[in-house]
């Protein structure tokens, strides 16, 4: 490779700026906006070591739930603004682990293995859906995703449940809103291994986790099948002419998407501590978008990485600002703060021409 | 793909295909409606509030289809001025129709500029405008809050204890309408025969239909059609088409935000925060429902949409309560029932666009078996 | 017609495209009235100097033009076309410029259209008059009078049959009251026979009011029926200017194509008189603007075969649709076994590659390395550049096999770049070219089709494409079908060359036949 | 022709302008009220009625019998009312009628009706209503932006040991 360097006449300041331009002026902002916030923090009695267990736990409960984009972003289906069709997935899971009777870890496991036919099935038809309908993905995938949420609004209330942790007593049927699950699967992962120093608190379980799922998804763009997926993202045209089956490769990404949000939604829940029925998948999409797109990713380029840096960066906003906030001017614009930027990086991603091909 | 033989059952099926939505509806309508128990007179009089509360708003998602801009999930945007003059005129205490009057002109140049952004937005997204105008909706909902949670009675001075927060700035999460409640649908209102209607807000909605009608016949109505079908064409032409674009934009968002002053009259009562939320979703709903697509939208399409829509909205909640013993199914029931239909118009409209790119191969192999025979 | 300056005067007219001459010396004159007919091969320049002519902006974009354009004695200089619009030159495009939606009355008038005075207008402006129908309707029958062609101004443009719509635009340029000049750019090319001459009549007729026409065509009986002058291109250079009454098809083809008299014949090798390799029987494909009819063809074993004609006649069509990138129909026969069309994958399993014309669209992952550009398809194809992982239940990404390849090719084909990880959008057009012969040269295919591969590069690259190509053939034994617009690329390398004219095989002929043979072929049935 | 439609434009935004402003004049909403009350001014003690019969427009709005308040709500600067006042039981009732002009700026004028009928100063009798503020208005009204559903996270975080 050193051999073609010295052909460049890029010098290293150039090399610099091109890499801060890649990264982005929204992403520098918001980036330098967490460092002021890490730095300020402390002045407001806000403990220092507090705050980085609230963004390290916050990234523990979210840090799936954003690498389901990539498989979606990696073969051109673009940002997954359907991810609740997955998170339902997970949801029967957990219900159906706790409605048959398991407990402890065990539950989450059988959790995750009952909402693994679930994300299959419902990824098959998303994506034989998202083939149909090329170019238009991301706002049918967002009406997709509210559909399934509003129709499972109805099953939760139909569907037989019977145990009295989670359905209305009363009522005889239908779920509640929201339950524990302490005698479940809460806490799982953020409790194994769990190392506490001081004030600081690491939930390794969870971390490794993901850590874990990262390293599959990372490994998977490795092989022949993910060098595929990687291709037909970046050019559907080209991948064609050498032989994929793009609707294939589309399907399994898709696939993949759902599955990891499943998944996703379980962590999330394990480490929230309660599973949140109707309307709450509602409103999952945007944040997960929102950060991968803070990561550095575009809307058909997205790394291991950009989910890393992104779930960092929105969670700590997410948890820094209301401290901060309150604690320096007693304001707590924080809700605002977040829906502003979190929506704006969005539209900064959705009206750039070279990050949405399509 | 030969389009001679067009037979009366083929037409017919041609006819369920184009209109499945409408005709969806009537189904639902026709199988709920014995099940609510509801009077004529009941339901009539619902289905008139509903269509003199909601016409208007929809109506303003008429322009930026006919400029092939979609639907505009960013009315939301007028909806949101709308409700900024309607906190000030009311910690103005400017009551009845001068009040309604005044909040419909302090919305305008609100929906102007709001409008004016959008349409700047959505001009550096082309080909993408309904998945960023439903992301404008959101990010200017921030803002929005930003005005009326901040900086309303600290900044913007608001008086009354009634609409400020105790804390000294920042409006309740409701506001009390009652002073221009129905000011306008009273006026003039007429019964017959226990159907209250509306006159003076009818009119105005028929006003509005006529002016639409008028400006399909403009130059601009004319380029706005022109930059629809072909932005290319329309540019090559000499015709300005960022700028038609933008302005199709602005004229909806001021609709929009007069809309909306006439939906919340009627209602009486404001969710400050959540007013505007879900009305981009009915609207549109309720234009789909009417047989509009992505790229097609008629004034009948829009009076069709409010009736089947809301007929399906009151009769929901009774209908599931007979079906699964549950009122709350039924809610949960309408809810689905609009994303659906929102979901199936755009995969329509995905997919005919996709249809109509191909077809030529199989043009082709027909000419070469015609070849064959002679 | 008087002693008056002539309507129009090119004067040494000359541009270039980032050094590259594509116009050189052109010098033009044509009165009011006078139908100039303008021939010459694809790439001859004939766009280029119109583009000149109606001020488009991309002339403007790549650095102007040389010489001077004089109307009516006056020197111009357009910026745009609306300039030109309004001194009175309209063009008619090979793309329909027309709203699908609008009726035909409301195309002509686009943007145009008499108005009413309304009230709102006085406040929101002129663009809120509405349209006066009935004026818009008298005015655009009156275009349509003028052209002598009947449309029905009242039906929608999707509606229309192709010709029609054809009408529609140049009833569009009538309309335009200042209109002194016409440009036609192939204008007969979509239309039926009996349109055809109509829209010959209607030439006619423009010249009686006093307008100029330009029309291009490939269609050579045509500019011998109704031009006053005839005007070849060739190479950017304008060979010949003459009255059409003086001359003849045979005189304008051989202009057309003709090299120097000297024909470039080299060492040429004796075509090979092998058994076919490949038989492609009633092949139709719906490729846009590339439509191919009526194919039968037999590619011999080891052969480079050449595919010629002019562009829209089909020839880009014929690799596109064996290799399945556009829909197809018909038999393929490889190697004794039927292919199957449509299915891109049958196709390289088979050992067939392709290199597109389509570089940045169909040939490249812009957005990634070279090396994947490279080793892409040869690693999804015959599973090369892996590495088996658990016991081969894994197929893991050889990066170093990758590298190494990459780095063979880079150096075989001298490509400019600045390492293998280089991103290949970064690259020149002739370097990118390079990749795509790479790409297509790692699959180690049987049969190679290479389509256009030396569009838009420069002329050291394209010698090193063309030689590398020759190599593959004789070294590898490789049989190569070679798709370009430029006969003498294809007679410098290929043993036979097949001309498409109307999407249908129009004749085949050893490379070394004369130019003028060639020439007769592509205009034989020109659609 | 440029100059027209300017001159034209800004017609026209004044006159929404005006139609704003004529709005704001005949649509501001007052509240009158009425007190049948005990007045003490410059010494002299005004005592209440038995009975005070309020008619705005004809229609009666208030029916006041001793230390009673009644209101009645208006738009517009001025409000003409008229009274119908039974002293003792079994008097006639006798009939007045007034004109009050409001400030535009005061959202509520209260009356004190013996004083009016006694002809005092109008300072005498009208004092600027003053709302109190109820234990209910200032309850901390919690303004929740559920925009992501993480109202229920922060319950969650209360959770964490």
């Amino acid at each position: 490779m050193s051999e073609y360097v010295n052909e460049s006449n890029r010098t290293l300041s150039k090399r610099v700026i091109e890499a801060l331009k890649e990264f982005g002026l929204p992403r520098m902002i918001i980036a330098a906006f967490l460092l002021l916030m890490f730095i300020v923090a402390p002045f407001t009695g806000a403990n220092f070591w507090t705050q980085i267990t609230n963004v390290i736990n916050r990234f523990s409960w979210n840090a799936v739930l954003v690498l389901a984009m990539v498989p979606m972003v990696h073969s051109g289906c673009g940002l997954n603004f359907g991810l609740p069709v997955g998170i339902i997935a997970g949801l029967l899971g957990a219900t159906l682990s706790i409605e048959w009777g398991f407990t402890g870890p065990l539950s989450f496991v059988m959790a995750i293995l009952i909402a693994t036919p679930f994300a299959l099935l419902f990824g098959l038809a998303y994506g034989w859906l998202l083939n149909k309908i090329k170019g238009g993905e991301m706002m049918i995938a967002t009406y997709v995703g509210f559909s399934v949420v509003s129709f499972f609004c109805m099953m939760w209330l139909v569907l037989p449940y019977r145990k009295p942790d989670m359905a209305w007593g009363f009522e005889g049927t239908g779920l509640r809103t929201t339950f524990p699950i302490d005698k479940y699967y809460g806490g799982v992962l953020s409790n194994f291994l769990r190392i506490e120093i001081g004030r600081l608190v690491i939930p390794t379980g969870a971390l490794l986790f993901f850590a874990l799922l990262a390293l599959a998804i990372w490994a998977f763009l490795h092989t022949k099948t993910g060098t595929a997926m990687t291709a037909v993202g970046s050019n559907a045209t080209f991948a064609r002419a050498a032989g994929i089956n793009v609707d294939k490769i589309r399907m399994l990404s898709v696939v993949m998407s759902t599955w990891l949000a499943a998944v996703g939604i379980l962590v999330y829940e394990q480490g929230f501590g309660f599973v949140q029925l109707y309307n709450a998948p509602f409103n999952m999409a945007l944040p997960a978008v929102s950060a991968i797109l803070i990561g550095g990713a575009t809307a058909n380029k997205a790394s291991i990485t950009n989910v890393i840096i992104g779930t960092i960066l929105f969670q700590g906003m997410v948890t820094m600002t209301p401290t901060v906030m309150n604690g320096l001017i007693n304001l707590d614009i924080s809700e605002v703060l977040r829906v502003v930027v979190s929506n704006g990086m969005i539209l900064y991603a959705l009206t750039r021409k070279s990050e949405v091909t399509r | 793909m030969n389009g001679k033989n067009t037979s009366a059952p083929r037409k017919a099926l041609n006819f369920l295909s184009n209109n499945a939505v409408p005709v969806m509806f009537i189904i639902i309508i026709a199988i709920c409606l014995p099940m609510s128990g509801f009077s004529t007179t009941f339901l009539l009089n619902e289905i008139m509030t509903r269509l003199s509360r909601n016409a208007f708003l929809i109506l303003s998602l008429l322009i930026p289809i006919m400029a092939g801009m979609g639907l505009n999930f960013g009315m939301t945007l007028g909806a949101m001025a709308a409700e900024i003059a309607l906190i000030l005129t009311s910690d103005w205490q400017i009551w009845g129709i001068p009040g309604i009057v005044l909040a419909m002109i302090m919305s305008i140049p609100i929906s102007i500029l709001l409008g004016l952004l959008c349409g700047k937005i959505l001009n550096a997204a082309k080909g993408r405008e309904m998945i960023t105008s439903y992301i404008i909706s959101f990010f200017m909902n921030g803002v929005y809050q930003l005005v009326v949670l901040y900086m309303m009675g600290s900044i913007i001075p608001i008086v009354h204890t009634t609409i400020k927060l105790p804390r000294g700035y920042g409006v309740r999460a409701s506001v009390d309408l009652t002073r221009i409640r129905k000011a306008l649908d009273n006026v003039l209102s007429i019964n017959i025969g226990g159907v209250i209607v509306p006159v003076v807000t009818l009119l105005i909605i028929a006003l509005m239909c006529l002016i639409i009608v008028w400006f399909r016949r403009t130059k601009l109505g004319q380029d706005m059609r022109a930059v629809g079908q072909d932005m290319e064409v329309a540019r090559a032409a000499g015709i300005d088409v960022e700028g038609t674009r933008i302005i199709s934009i602005v004229i909806s968002t001021v609709l929009a935000g007069i809309g909306m002053v006439i939906y919340l009259q009627n209602m009486g009562d404001m969710a400050t925060y959540s007013s505007h939320s879900q009305i981009g979703m009915f609207c549109i709903a309720a234009l789909l429902v009417g047989g509009a697509s992505v790229d097609k939208a008629s004034i009948g399409n829009v009076f069709l949409g409010v009736i089947l829509f809301h007929t399906m909205f009151i009769l929901a909640p009774k209908a599931g309560a007979v079906i699964a013993g549950n009122e709350v199914i039924g809610e949960y029931f309408r809810v689905f029932v609009s994303y659906g239909v929102i979901t199936v118009a755009l995969v329509m409209y995905e997919t005919k666009k996709r249809r109509a790119k191909a077809g030529m191969g199989a043009q082709l192999a027909a000419a070469q078996r015609e070849g064959d025979k002679r | 017609m008087s002693n008056q300056a002539p309507l129009l005067e090119l004067k040494n007219i000359k541009k270039d495209f980032f050094g590259n001459q594509v116009l050189e010396d052109i010098n033009l004159t044509l009165d009011a009235g006078e139908v100039l007919g303008l021939v010459g091969e694809n790439g001859a320049g004939k766009s280029t100097l119109m583009k000149i002519l109606f001020g488009m902006t991309d002339i403007r974009d790549t650095g102007g033009y040389g010489g001077d354009v004089l109307l009516n004695g006056q020197k111009v200089n357009f910026n745009s076309p609306f300039d030109a619009l309004a001194a009175g030159i309209g063009m008619v495009h090979q793309e329909f410029s027309l709203i699908p939606g609008f009726t035909a009355n409301e195309n002509i008038l686009l943007n145009r259209e008499p108005q009413k005075k309304s009230l709102a207008a006085v406040v929101f402006g002129d663009r809120l008059n509405t349209l006066d129908r009935k004026d818009m309707k008298s005015q655009a029958e009156e275009a349509i009078e003028k052209m002598g062609v009947h449309i029905e101004g009242a039906m929608t443009i999707n509606d229309m049959p192709v010709g029609h719509k054809q009408f529609t635009e140049i009833a569009r340029e009538l309309s335009k009251e200042q209109l002194k000049l016409l440009i036609l750019d192939e204008p007969t090319a979509v239309l039926t026979e009996q349109e055809a001459d109509a829209l010959l009549d209607s030439i006619r007729g423009m010249s009686k009011r006093g307008i100029a026409v330009i029309f291009i065509t490939h269609r050579l009986q045509e500019i011998l029926n109704v031009c006053n002058k005839v005007a070849v291109m060739r190479d950017g250079v304008l060979v010949k200017d003459v009255p059409a009454a003086e001359t003849n098809i045979a005189e304008i083809t051989r202009w057309m194509v003709g090299r120097s008299v000297a024909d470039t014949a080299k060492d040429r090798r004796e075509p090979p008189q092998t058994e076919t390799v490949m038989s492609i029987q009633r092949l139709w494909v719906d490729m846009p603007g590339e439509t191919v009819r009526d194919v039968n063809l037999d590619v011999r074993r080891g052969e480079i075969l050449g595919i010629g004609g002019l562009a829209g006649q089909g020839k880009l069509g014929i690799p596109n649709g064996v290799m399945g990138l556009y829909p197809a129909g018909g038999k393929v026969i490889f190697d004794g076994r039927e292919i199957p069309l449509n299915q891109p994958r049958a196709c390289l399993n088979s050992q067939l590659a392709f290199v597109s014309e389509d570089r940045r669209g169909v040939g490249l992952l812009l957005d990634e390395s070279l090396e994947w550009n490279i080793a892409f398809p040869a690693m999804q194809i015959h599973d090369k550049f892996l590495r088996p992982m658990l016991g081969g239940l894994v197929k893991w990404r050889d990066e170093k096999a990758i590298r190494e390849v990459t780095a063979r090719y880079i150096d075989e084909l001298k490509i400019k770049c600045t390492s293998s990880k280089q991103k290949a959008k970064e690259l020149s057009g002739g370097n990118q070219q390079k990749v795509c012969l790479a790409k297509a040269f790692a699959l180690e295919p049987k049969f190679l089709f290479v389509s256009e591969p030396t569009r838009g590069i420069d002329v050291g690259a394209k010698a090193l494409v063309l030689k590398a190509l020759e190599k593959f053939n004789r070294e590898s034994g490789v049989t190569i079908v070679m798709i370009s617009s430029e006969l003498e690329e294809l007679r410098q390398i290929c043993d036979r060359i097949a001309i498409v004219s109307g999407g249908r095989i129009a004749g085949i002929l050893p490379a070394g036949r004369s130019s003028e043979a060639f020439g007769e072929l592509m205009v034989s049935s020109v659609v | 022709m440029k100059k027209r439609r300017i001159l034209f434009v800004a017609a026209a935004i004044l006159l929404l302008i005006a139609i704003a402003a004529c709005m704001m004049v005949i649509g501001r909403g007052h509240t009158m009220y009425f007190d049948n009350k005990k007045l003490e001014y410059e010494g002299q003690t005004y005592d209440t009625y038995r009975r005070i019969n309020v008619f705005v427009n004809g229609e009666q709005v208030a029916k006041l019998s001793a230390k009673d308040r009644g209101m009645a709500t208006f738009m517009g600067q001025q409000l003409s009312f008229d009274i119908e006042v039974t002293k003792e039981k079994g008097d006639d009732p006798v009939n007045y009628s007034y004109t009050v002009k409001v400030p535009y700026k005061e959202d509520g004028i209260v009356l004190n009706l013996p004083g009016m009928i006694a002809g005092l100063p109008e300072e005498a009798y009208t004092t600027v209503f003053v709302p109190m503020v109820t234990e209910e208005d200032n309850a901390e009204e919690e303004i929740v932006i559920d925009e992501f559903g993480m109202s229920d996270v922060t319950e969650g975080e209360d959770t964490e040991p």
